[in-house]
């Protein structure tokens, strides 16, 4: 309750220098401690912490240069972001998921998104056994839209994936039944795509 | 041992049961489903798309249409996510009458829910009966809002109208009427042996399933996980008011009919402490800009709509539309876990198990 | 008086069939059509909730001798009460060509109507019309239920006049 | 009159005069079903807080239904391209014929009656029993299948109600000594069958309702699974013949049920002078009113749970109830 009151102070600031902090977040790429630099300009978040707790637990598994980037999300109500590499994706979604420090039983959700430049796939994750959430994400070459299919650990990633398929065009390869859900397998193109043109624009 | 032929069955679109145009195929051997594909996408209407040419106030109006039975909880998810990324708060006066409008949605949809579930289930009077106070609650969110079902009540930092003359006593007026009937559709239906036996340990799951499949909303909680994102999470002003999370433990029809029930109950109990602590003025609309640009950055939120966990993610790169908007719809992941569930049930099951997961296709297809 | 039957052209002999003895008939079929439309149950968006409302206590279709029949087969009307996806679209015109002539469609709200909010969509059909022959449109998004059982009773005036006069009315 | 006719030689005279009574009959079992499809509809409005048709014909709308039948005979009769054509158009009429020939068998009163049998109460059921035959033959003649699913569901119903719904009768005709509908009623002229026989009654309504594949037992026709169930691809016509056989039974069984358990047309004690007729109308009306309020009230039952409840409640209750009726039978006759 009380973290929540202080964020709302904390939302304003956030707001003030979100721009600043923004750009500073793109500047420093694939290094993990690019995660001191919101901390620098803003006051520290209160789920600092819990960020470093989760680096700190995959870098003793997985090793260090896993992660691409890993920062608090001020915009979103202070969530750790964690961005995962394409090769290391699955590899951090396993350990996300049976570490008992971190056990993140459960898949809020799941979604893509079409940056233009690069894709992104942005999975929310929320543990019940330690009430924690975390947010992480991948960036995916446009030239090479595969990734890790995340459904051997969460049933629950079944249908968004599929749905990201069918919008996006992102393949998830060791997924069970990927299938076009929402627009059927005859429909061409991937309309969530920046650059889709529908073909029938006035009819 | 007689050896029957498998048939295939389309269930849907265009069936009774399945509460709009979803298709299920499933295979059959005599009455015993066999496999069950569900089959989405026939009210995919590309509100995602259509967001990313729209100003932030005009995607409101398609919120509504996502989930039309809780048009109110859409309109909400979209405002506070953008509040979060602006870090705009609503005056106090806004966020009462917010809250108060969510509750009395959540309790609409869920009179609808339980209505159409006895249908399903073959008992027509229920249907009317919801519908007879559903009416008065559309007609109170009529007077508010000017629409009955896609209400467009919110704006980002506050509402759009004010409560008018009288309002607030007649919601006032409402709750021990509601109460009254509740107590009324417990004795026509809840003790009744045929409805019982009909839900009584059908398409039950265990929590680690529930979990697993990324259930939500009293879906969840029958299978004993108290979670409740007004509780757990505390969005609003929801950590002002008293109330319960109603939580079974059997996950089975049963204990979601009784989730739900006790649902409507404690959303009363909100409704009459929201109307107690109604500020007598103040603004309804906080000092926002004319045109809202969220900072360049991406947010997500989440908060509980009738159905579950209702989120709404927005990517902004600093421009008055969002780059990517994406709602997190909680009947789109609540439906998943239906094919395993109808393994080996009998055809009559069917409509029991699908009914009790209440899903909206508006919200399944986007 | 002397009818001077001969004298009558062959044009004129068609109507005077047709108004003096088969317009009654046809008058009397158009009362049983029209007082008795059992749309079909097919909800396809928002609109199908105000259409449930329709069918409950407090607007009460069953006044006007309506009530919703499960089978395409056995009802008169389709009340398209929603969006029309281009998924869905082959399905509708299937379900349009099971029911039994004389059959009527009546297009809910805008998105029937003309695609609505969604007309920009990729994947909506704008307007129910395409697809299906539509004899009364109802405006609202979504319509009140008050406004569907005005359309349901414009359909009927439409089927006693055209039986009347025999001119189909558009 | 119908004895003597019964009992002449056959001859065209009596040919016709069989015709137009049937006709006749047939009339006045239309007329039932035009208005008891309409107070159905008025009394379920009225259980359901609405107001029900009130716009064609009247405040009553004493015409809706008859607005219904005349569309449902003008409307276009579709056959599948894929169903069993002979049998599709022949299963209406094998639904239908029963329905109508029981009727011959009932007393309305002492003095309105078509075939005075000695063996009425068998004929009843053997002859109800066919209709089933149509039913089936109608959902697998559609080649559709829900309707087949609801055919077969509609025989394995009528398999485990038929059963329990015989035996609860078995109790009265030991009481009368009498299988002929007739002696039952006059059997009841102190004492109506529903105070010696209770659990007979009881079993008998709920095995009646099943008979009339209504809520709770709808399943051959459960619209919330089955869409329309075995009759769903019918229309028109065809599909009226099905609706009015269905009322028709309603009819019949509500009648059947009045002659053996509530007396028939005899009256309340004091009250004599009401004319039997009156009296027999009286006791159907409440019987069809019971029918109605278990519709409006109840969830339907599942296919195994109904089989399961006729099977292993229904029945066993039916034989404890002949039994326990023969033995106070033999005790009572001891003293």
């Amino acid at each position: 309750m009380a973290e929540e009151k202080g964020l709302e102070q904390l939302k304003k600031e956030a707001a003030e220098k979100a721009k600043a902090a923004a750009a500073a977040r793109e500047k420093g790429a694939a290094s993990a401690k690019v995660k001191e630099e919101p901390a620098e300009k803003a006051k520290p978040s209160p789920n600092q912490h819990i960020l470093d707790k989760y680096v700190q637990e995959i870098e003793n598994h997985l090793g260090k240069e896993i992660l691409e980037d890993s920062y608090i999300n001020r915009l979103s109500k202070d969530i750790p972001t964690l961005v995962a590499k394409p090769d290391t994706y699955r590899k951090v979604a396993e350990l996300l998921k049976y570490n008992e420090q971190l056990a993140f039983d459960y898949l809020s959700e799941l979604h893509g998104g079409d940056f233009e430049t690069h894709m992104e796939v942005y999975v929310h994750l929320y543990s019940f056994t330690n009430q924690q959430a975390v947010a992480l994400k991948v960036k995916i070459e446009r030239s090479n839209l595969e990734i890790p299919s995340l459904v051997p650990l969460w049933e629950g990633a079944n249908w968004p994936e599929c749905e990201t398929y069918d919008l996006l065009g992102i393949r998830f390869t060791g997924h069970p039944d990927l299938k076009r859900i929402l627009l059927g397998e005859e429909w061409i193109g991937y309309p969530l795509r920046k650059d889709y043109e529908p073909y029938d624009v006035e009819v | 041992m007689i050896r029957t032929e498998e048939m295939l069955l389309n269930v849907g679109p265009q069936h009774p049961s399945t509460h709009g145009v979803f298709r299920l195929v499933i295979k059959i051997d005599g009455e015993i489903i066999k496999e069950a594909t569900p089959v989405i996408g026939y009210l995919h209407r590309g509100t995602e798309k259509l967001a990313e040419d729209l100003q932030y106030t005009q995607i409101i109006p398609y919120t509504d249409r996502m989930d039309y039975l809780a048009a109110m909880t859409n309109n909400y998810v979209l405002c506070h996510a953008v509040e979060t990324m602006a870090g705009i708060i609503a005056p106090d006066r806004a966020e009462y009458l917010r809250v108060i409008a969510m509750e009395l949605g959540r309790i609409a949809s869920h009179l609808v829910w339980w209505g159409t579930y006895l249908l399903d289930i073959g008992a027509t009077s229920p249907f009317l009966y919801a519908f007879r106070e559903r009416e008065m609650i559309i007609n109170m969110l009529n007077e508010l809002s000017g629409a009955r079902l896609t209400f467009n009540y919110m704006r980002v930092g506050g509402v759009k109208w004010d409560a008018p003359e009288g309002w607030i006593q007649k919601v006032h007026d409402f709750v021990p009427y509601m109460r009254e009937q509740l107590e009324g559709y417990h004795q026509l239906v809840t003790g009744n042996e045929i409805f019982m036996s009909r839900v009584k340990g059908i398409g039950s799951y265990t929590k680690e399933d529930a979990i697993n499949y990324s259930l939500s909303g009293a879906n969840l909680r029958c299978t004993g996980v108290k979670w409740d994102l007004r509780k757990n999470e505390p969005y609003s002003i929801y950590d002002r008011f008293d109330f319960d999370i109603p939580v079974r433990q059997d996950g089975d029809a049963w204990a979601r009919y009784h989730c739900r029930l006790e649902e409507i109950e404690e959303s009363l109990k909100i409704l009459e402490q929201a109307v107690e602590q109604f500020p007598q003025d103040g603004p309804i609309l906080a000092k926002v800009p004319k045109i809202i640009k969220p900072p360049k950055g991406e947010s997500f939120v989440r908060i509980e709509s009738p159905r579950g966990e209702i989120g709404c993610y927005i990517a902004s790169n600093g421009k008055k539309e969002p780059y990517r908007l994406k709602f997190r719809r909680p009947s789109f992941y609540n439906l998943q876990i239906l094919p395993k569930l109808l393994k080996g049930e009998n055809m009559a099951n069917l409509i029991t198990i699908l009914g009790a997961i209440d899903i909206v296709l508006g919200e399944v297809d986007g | 008086m002397e009818l001077k039957l001969d004298e009558i052209s062959s044009l004129e002999m068609e109507e005077l069939r047709r108004s003096v003895f088969l317009s009654t008939l046809e008058q009397v079929k158009a009362w049983a059509r029209s007082n008795s439309l059992w749309p079909m149950t097919f909800g396809l968006a928002c609109c199908a909730i105000e259409m449930m409302g329709v069918g409950s206590s407090h607007y009460d279709l069953d006044r006007f001798g309506s009530f919703f029949r499960t089978s395409p087969r056995q009802s008169d009307v389709m009340i398209v009460s929603g969006t029309v996806t281009k998924k869905m679209a082959p399905i509708l015109r299937r379900l349009y060509d099971q029911m039994p002539e004389p059959k009527w469609v009546i297009a809910m709200g805008s998105c029937a109507t003309a695609g609505g909010p969604y007309v920009k969509s990729y994947s909506v059909v704008k307007g129910v019309d395409q697809i299906v022959p539509v004899d009364v449109y109802i405006p609202g998004c979504p319509p009140n239920p008050a406004a569907l059982i005005y359309g349901i009773n414009k359909l009927k005036e439409k089927i006693r006049h055209e039986a009347k006069t025999g001119k189909k009315v558009i | 009159m119908i004895q003597e006719l019964l009992q002449s030689s056959p001859g065209l005279l009596n040919l016709g005069i069989f015709s137009l009574l049937a006709v006749l009959l047939l009339f006045v079992v239309l007329g039932f079903v035009t208005y008891g499809i309409l107070s159905e509809r008025k009394v379920m409005g009225f259980m359901q807080m609405r107001i029900g048709p009130n716009q064609v014909g009247g405040r009553w709308a004493l015409l809706q239904t008859v607005a219904d039948v005349l569309k449902l005979l003008i409307k276009e009769d579709t056959i599948p391209k894929v169903a069993d054509r002979p049998l599709y158009i022949i299963a209406p009429v094998i639904a239908f014929a029963p329905a109508f020939m029981v009727l011959a068998a009932l007393p309305f009163t002492d003095k309105f009656q078509f075939a005075d049998m000695g063996i009425g109460l068998l004929y009843y059921i053997a002859v109800s029993g066919i209709t089933t035959v149509g039913i089936v033959t109608a959902g697998w003649a559609s080649n559709n299948k829900y309707a087949l699913l609801g055919g077969m569901r509609a025989a394995a119903q009528m398999i485990s109600y038929e059963i329990p719904l015989v035996m609860s009768v078995v109790g009265i005709v030991l009481l009368t000594g009498s299988l002929n509908l007739n002696e039952i009623v006059e059997a009841q002229k102190n004492i109506w069958y529903i105070v010696l026989q209770p659990v007979a009654f009881i079993v008998f309504l709920i095995a009646s309702v099943a008979e009339l594949n209504r809520v709770p037992f709808d399943l051959p026709e459960a619209e919330s699974e089955l869409v329309a169930g075995y009759h769903v691809e019918y229309s028109g016509f065809r599909w009226a013949m099905f609706m009015l056989s269905e009322y028709v039974y309603m009819f019949a069984m509500a009648s059947l049920t009045t002659i053996l358990f509530l007396g028939g047309w005899h009256p309340l004690p004091f009250l004599g002078f009401i004319p039997a007729a009156v009296w027999f109308a009286l006791k159907f009306s409440l019987v069809i009113y019971l029918l109605i309020w278990i519709r409006v009230t109840f969830p339907r039952l599942r296919a195994d749970q109904l089989m399961e409840f006729g099977w292993k409640v229904l029945l066993p209750v039916a034989l404890a109830n002949i039994f326990v009726t023969a033995l106070l039978k033999e005790l009572f006759s001891m003293f």
